[in-house]
């Protein structure tokens, strides 16, 4: 139950994106079309869970014991840098057909916020291992939803002539907010 | 200066010679700035229990199971010198309208709210919000009751507590919140007699 | 170069937010008031432009290849000695800011001018650049925040300005985007005339 | 017979009928004085002169061959004097290339057998119909003017199982088919048993809409002297006429996306198609004249002519007492594909099904405003598609979109502009849309 | 002078405007009916919400878009009137102009217009008031004919409300029912709520005449209603006590007014018949979550614009049934 509390509350009630405002840049940047949004999602899939692990690793077996928390936003930083890294080279290696779906928006992943910002949360709202990775995976699973829907808009709008003061980034901040209040609907799920 | 090679060697040193400046660097204003954030924090604390009991210069903190056995309650035992003056129970509820709310409930020794304060909530604004004392006047009407005579439920309910207007779930829930100290003091006091 | 020019540019001709569109968590994350939003600006510029200064300063020591890294760890310093002094002092402003504190070092303005513009300027030019950019950034942030505060609760800086009921849709999520983006079309508008 | 009529179940419109010329019995139109013959009078290639300025020509005679293998001959519909070989005004409201013939009295080719007697004996091989069709210039009536005798060579690998005859007209206002049907319908079941030879299938199919009794009560009743030919009378519905819907609708069969009717073992010829292949095959006659509407809500007498080809336009409405002053749009062929005119003076072709004079207040078309993405459009066209899509991106220049969105598969009907509630002139991005993309494809094809 | 254009030449005689003022007169039911239960009031917010309504538009049009002027075109009546249908009677009049300014400027101006919003504008507009203003949007006056004289309105909870308080204070069904208006008053329109969705015989007069008309057609409120049905029976079914009927569902909280006037809005819903069944099926199954185990009571509009989110990517996956390509096949990509 308390999963279920987390996956829900994480993909609708608090999306990460329509309600805790992380991730923006690649949901204004991104989500212009439908297939590099389900692309960029699952690379912020990947990463996500992989960094929410091992910041979670090293917080509670290298930080925590030895009084360094105040050093959690430098490592984390650096471990989610170097894990987009590896990830870029070991895909390259063992799943060509991976990095090439995934690949370009691997290096862009280091300065999404919903990351590092996932993996902070991860440690502040004091989950276990397994309730983390749930989080993880929810929040990319809120993070593509929000993205895939933004697309199919932003792909729509293409075709609608918006006039030219709203054209841009001023009408997907404007449909992000009438999202954002239609997401409000589900307040009080969990 | 010219721009360095990046050798090996050189990469290797640089990043860590960065990483050891930052880290002194850190280390310093770590130290530096540790007692203000303890005092700080501490200040927090005092300030929420202050506003909900008399005066007081000392307190003794306890954790008790709250009745449903889940989670404990930080109570906060306040002395005027030898005089226990009430206790300040750090409660709470997941029954908010959008997520979990915090309170502080200060009681006199008979049971008697003396007063009340949200430590942390998620209500919505214009709404749910107005149990914090600065938005309305809604937690007044609790000072100075005993849960014993006055019901810490809303009217619709069948209690006694007016029920902020298009709030009644965040009302209900700082009931509920209030209700969880009440009852876990009431308990611990027959415990500890 | 012009150091005038250079620092202003980052008000309105580069401006990060409404025309770089950089650093757009941070800006809508925590504009729910002016007072918010100029803190999360300063503490952005105090970051922006030491790590500036910093980078100008190494940047001949630090071979191509762990430029980045190097620039990181610079950066999550600085954020990390903001966040502490935050802390320790202005209490309530952290918490009020939040997850958003850390994130500054993920915020692309700030990597950005490291990278674009400080790792190959003069040390001067870079301190400039940083301020002017942070405090542009700063501004945008104090306006959106004051248009979400006015309109959302009648207030700007906390100060009562209209009375009654407002659109509380400005202070949650929601209102965020849609003010930002009106902001920008604005902006837009403004800047083409 | 019980049970739902048939027809084709994707799509469709069903715009008011207006058939006011069907109770005119086709008259002779008297000869033109002079005949304008453009040479583009078929899909495809136009054909190339074989005559000369002051050249005489008799009637029957060839005077322009096919420029191609999609392409046609064409036979002196008058007899006279070459006046000249030059541009010439035609349905596309530019001037083409085309031979002006003089009339002077009306002598005819020997070989062509004149009289009016019925002729049942098929004599001919399917080969040797197929190189009669082609030498008498005959061309698909219904207006696509695809050369016929293309039509009746399946290409290798392909068998026709069926011949399905369109009696259908299913444009408003036109009656010249349904005319033709009643008074040469022995004619034209004989022309469609000289088709079944050429094209060696058993079975013949006349599809005929029910708003035509007495067309498929007359066809019915000489049909079954005719072995392997019925009819099938089919639901009233816009566009049954265009070959994928009638195949559909008869047969219930569907031409795969980007082929040919032959794909399903059909072949489709128009009701005037057939009585001119009785008439080029049994007497040798070229394809000369054909049956012309002309009709309109303000035109005085609606009629059905036997029309010389060549014969301007002018003409035919004189016959049929004259221009209205109210007139406002003159549309060769039916109002949902026929194309309007720029002149009068323009002549009628091998593909000129009907000339409708629309008035004023009917020819000019509403004010364009939004779509509201009611999606009407969508569920009436026949194929499919999704015109304000299709539309949408062709305005834009999104040419890569529509051709994803099939625009090629477009039939140009009309029934998504005919019924869109904003009045957007969707076939006409369509138009430009299949322009664009056919350019697209074959600049592709070429590297 | 001969006219020149391409085919084809004639033209059915739908129009836009037909269409709009379509919906306006199915709409007359629900609006007497709130004159009659609401009084003057339902009267002002309805002639002051499309009048609002027109007035932004024209402002935008004309000074903004700086385009033609269609604001006749009846679309912007039709969002007015959808938005007085929204709220309760007693909103306060600058509130309702905020909506109007909402609806018309933010969901459909900012887009460009007519047929080019993403989102019902009423319904943006009516969340948004929601959002904005909870205390007047969730305070509803007790409907009393018209007849009964012009007293001040007693405000009261909606059915849905009730329900919903109820049950989060431990009530049970049977507990609560009591309170609850009788069926036959729901489909008259004597109970608490919005202005337009109070009356289930008004709704569906309209609804018939929508279908009659063909400017609707039964795709979508049928495929949302019955999932609705469905989805609450089988929770009714498992446990009467906690969940409410159905039929309860089926005629409150705006369930009617939404899957008849709101869900079906041209633009706004998909272009293909299985586009449309899968949208109501999805405005449905949300309504039912939020109604159930979200903190709002009512979640048709929620609902709804949630969907209105998905439809571009609904269309993308509903394609009409081309002719000559076998369904399921892989239409080649260049």
């Amino acid at each position: 139950m308390e999963y279920f509390v987390i996956v829900i509350g994480s993909i609708f009630v608090s999306n990460i994106v329509l309600a805790q405002f992380l991730g923006i840049c690649p949901f204004v940047g991104v989500s212009g079309k439908l297939s590099t949004s389900i692309g960029m999602g699952g690379a912020v899939l990947f990463v996500m869970t992989l960094a929410t692990i091992v910041t979670w690793v090293l917080q509670y077996y290298l930080l925590t014991p030895f009084g360094l928390g105040f050093m959690q936003t430098i490592v984390f930083i650096l471990i989610i840098a170097a894990l987009v890294q590896m990830v870029e080279i070991i895909l390259k290696k063992v799943s060509p057909p991976l990095y090439q779906a995934l690949g370009v928006f691997l290096p862009l992943i280091t300065t999404n916020c919903a990351v590092l910002g996932v993996a902070i949360l991860t440690i502040q709202k004091e989950f276990s291992l397994m309730e983390g990775v749930v989080f993880a995976i929810s929040n990319a699973i809120g993070f593509t939803l929000a993205l895939v829907l933004f697309a199919g808009i932003r792909e729509h709008l293409d075709l609608m002539e918006v006039p030219k003061g709203m054209r841009g980034v001023p009408i997907a901040l404007l449909v992000a907010g009438i999202l954002a209040l239609a997401f409000m609907g589900f307040t009080g799920m969990v | 200066m010219a721009k360095k090679e990046s050798s090996f060697v050189n990469m290797v040193l640089t990043l860590f010679l960065v990483a050891a400046i930052a880290a002194l660097a850190l280390g310093g204003v770590y130290t530096v700035t540790k007692e203000p954030i303890a005092i700080a924090k501490q200040k927090k604390l005092e300030a929420a229990i202050k506003s909900v009991l008399p005066d007081f210069d000392r307190i003794e903190e306890a954790k008790y199971l709250d009745p449903e056995g889940k989670d404990s309650l930080t109570f906060y035992y306040a002395y005027q010198g030898d005089n226990e003056v009430g206790a300040a129970v750090k409660t709470y509820t997941n029954k908010g309208f959008s997520g979990n709310v915090e309170l502080m409930v200060g009681f006199l020794d008979d049971g008697t709210i003396y007063n009340t304060a949200v430590l942390s909530h998620k209500e919505t604004p214009g709404l749910g919000d107005k149990m914090d004392i600065k938005k309305s006047d809604f937690s007044v009407q609790f000072k100075g009751k005993n849960p014993e005579d006055f019901k810490l439920k809303v009217k619709k309910d069948g209690g006694d507590v007016d029920a902020i207007t298009a709030a009644t779930i965040s009302s209900r829930a700082f009931c509920d919140a209030v209700n969880r100290a009440y009852v876990t003091f009431e308990k611990d006091k027959g415990g500890a007699q | 170069m012009n150091q005038v020019a250079n620092f202003t540019k980052g008000f309105i001709k580069e401006n990060p937010v409404f025309v770089l569109l950089l650093g757009l968590c941070p800006t809508l994350g925590v504009t729910s008031t002016a007072i918010n939003g100029l803190g999360m600006g300063l503490a952005t510029t105090f970051v922006l432009v030491m790590s500036n200064l910093v980078v100008s300063l190494i940047k001949n020591a630090i071979p191509d290849k762990v430029r980045i890294p190097s620039f990181i760890v610079i950066i999550a310093s600085f954020v990390t000695i903001v966040e502490l002094t935050m802390q320790a002092y202005t209490p309530a402003l952290f918490e009020a800011l939040g997850l958003f504190i850390p994130l500054i070092v993920v915020n692309c303005i700030v990597l950005g001018r490291a990278e674009a513009f400080a790792s190959k300027q003069t040390v001067f030019s870079s301190v400039i650049d940083g301020l002017g950019m942070g405090l542009g950034f700063a501004f945008a942030l104090t306006i959106l925040g004051a248009v979400r505060e006015l309109l959302g609760s009648g207030n700007i800086f906390g100060l009562e300005l209209m009375k009654g009921d407002l659109m509380l849709v400005f202070v949650l999520a929601p209102g965020a985007f849609i003010a930002l983006g009106y902001l920008i079309a604005l902006m837009n508008k403004l800047a083409k005339s | 017979m019980t049970g739902r009529l048939k027809t084709f179940t994707l799509g469709g419109i069903h715009p008011e009928e207006n058939k006011l010329s069907a109770n005119a019995p086709i008259e002779v139109l008297p000869l033109p004085k002079q005949a304008i013959i453009p040479m583009g009078q078929n899909l495809g290639a136009p054909s190339k002169p074989i005559v000369s300025r002051g050249d005489f020509v008799k009637v029957g005679q060839l005077i322009a061959e096919a420029g191609g293998f999609i392409s046609a001959n064409i036979h002196a519909p008058v007899s006279g004097k070459v006046l000249k070989i030059d541009n010439v005004p035609d349905a596309s409201g530019y001037k083409r290339p085309g031979i002006v013939i003089n009339a002077e009295g009306d002598e005819w080719d020997e070989n062509i057998d004149r009289s009016k007697d019925v002729k049942e004996e098929i004599e001919l091989d399917s080969k040797e119909i197929i190189e009669r069709i082609k030498e008498k210039g005959l061309v698909g009536m219904g207006g696509a003017t695809f050369p016929t005798n293309v039509k009746l060579m399946p290409p290798p690998g392909k068998v026709a199982e069926y011949l399905l005859i369109n009696g259908v007209e299913c444009e408003p206002y036109l009656t010249s088919d349904h005319r033709l049907m009643l008074e040469k319908g022995k004619e034209i079941l004989i022309g469609t048993s000289i088709l079944m030879k050429a094209l060696k299938v058993e079975k013949a199919i006349i599809g005929i809409e029910n708003n035509k009794p007495d067309a498929i009560n007359h066809m019915t009743e000489l049909a079954k002297s005719y072995e392997g030919i019925e009819v099938q009378s089919l639901k009233v519905q816009y566009p049954q006429g265009g070959e994928k819907q009638l195949i559909k609708a008869v047969l219930n069969r569907e031409v795969p996306s980007g082929k040919l009717p032959i794909e399903v073992g059909c072949v489709v010829q128009n009701v005037g198609t057939a009585y001119a292949v009785y008439e080029a095959v049994q007497k040798n006659k070229p394809l000369i004249e054909r049956v012309v509407t002309v009709t309109g809500k303000a035109v005085r007498k609606p009629s059905n002519f036997m029309v010389r080809i060549g014969t301007p336009v002018r003409e035919l409405i004189d016959a049929a007492e004259g221009l209205p002053e109210s007139t406002g749009k003159i549309i060769n062929g039916g109002p949902m594909m026929g194309k309007a005119l720029t002149s009068l003076e323009v002549p009628v072709v091998k593909g000129s099904s009907g000339i409708l004079l629309m008035q004023e207040n009917e020819s000019r078309r509403k004010p364009e405003n939004s779509c509201i993405r009611c999606s009407k459009c969508t569920y009436v066209c026949p194929m499919g598609l999704e015109p304000f899509l299709l539309a949408k991106a062709a305005k834009l220049g999104r040419f890569d979109l529509a051709e994803n969105e099939l625009v090629m598969d477009c039939i140009e009907c009309g029934s998504c502009q005919y019924t869109c509630p904003a009045s957007i002139p969707l076939l006409d991005y369509l138009r430009l849309g299949k322009t664009m993309v056919g350019t697209i494809i074959r600049n592709r094809k070429k590297k | 002078m001969l006219t020149v254009s391409g085919s084809p030449h004639i033209h059915g005689d739908e129009s836009t405007k037909k269409i709009m003022y379509g919906v306006v007169y199915a709409m007359i039911p629900a609006m007497l009916v709130s004159v009659y239960y609401f009084g003057l009031d339902a009267l002002r917010v309805l002639l002051l919400a499309s009048v609002a309504a027109i007035f932004f538009e024209w402002l935008i049009q004309k000074y903004l878009i700086k385009g033609p002027v269609t604001i006749m075109d009846g679309s912007a009546l039709v969002t007015g009137i959808l938005l007085a249908f929204n709220v309760p009677s007693n909103l306060p009049s600058w509130m309702v102009i905020v909506g109007a300014l909402v609806a018309i400027g933010m969901a459909k101006m900012s887009f460009g217009g007519l047929g080019k919003n993403i989102f019902n504008p009423a319904l943006v507009a009516r969340v948004f008031l929601l959002i904005s203003f909870p205390v007047q949007m969730t305070s509803w006056p007790k409907p009393q004919a018209i007849i009964n004289g012009l007293t001040d309105a007693i405000t009261g909870p909606t059915p849905l409300g009730i329900v919903k308080e109820g049950l989060d204070a431990g009530k049970t069904m049977s507990e609560i029912t009591p309170e609850l208006p009788t069926y036959m008053q729901s489909l008259l329109g004597q109970m608490g709520g919005s202005m337009g969705e109070v009356s289930a015989i008004a709704l569906i007069l309209g609804g018939l005449y929508m279908l009659i008309r063909k400017i609707i057609t039964w795709h979508i409120p049928v495929s949302m209603l019955l999932t609705v049905v469905v989805f609450s029976g089988i929770l009714w079914g498992i446990d009467p006590e906690h969940y409410a009927d159905p039929v309860f569902h089926l005629l409150t909280g705006g369930m009617l007014l939404g899957a008849i006037f709101m869900a079906t809005d041209m633009v706004t819903s998909p272009m293909t018949r299985g586009g449309q069944l899968l949208f109501g099926f999805g405005v449905g199954l949300l309504t039912i979550l939020i109604r159930i185990w979200g903190a709002y009571p009512e979640g048709v509009s929620f609902a709804i614009l949630l969907m209105n989110a998905v439809v571009p990517l609904i269309n993308r996956g509903f394609k009409p049934r081309r002719f000559g390509i076998k369904p399921g096949v892989e239409i080649k990509t260049s």
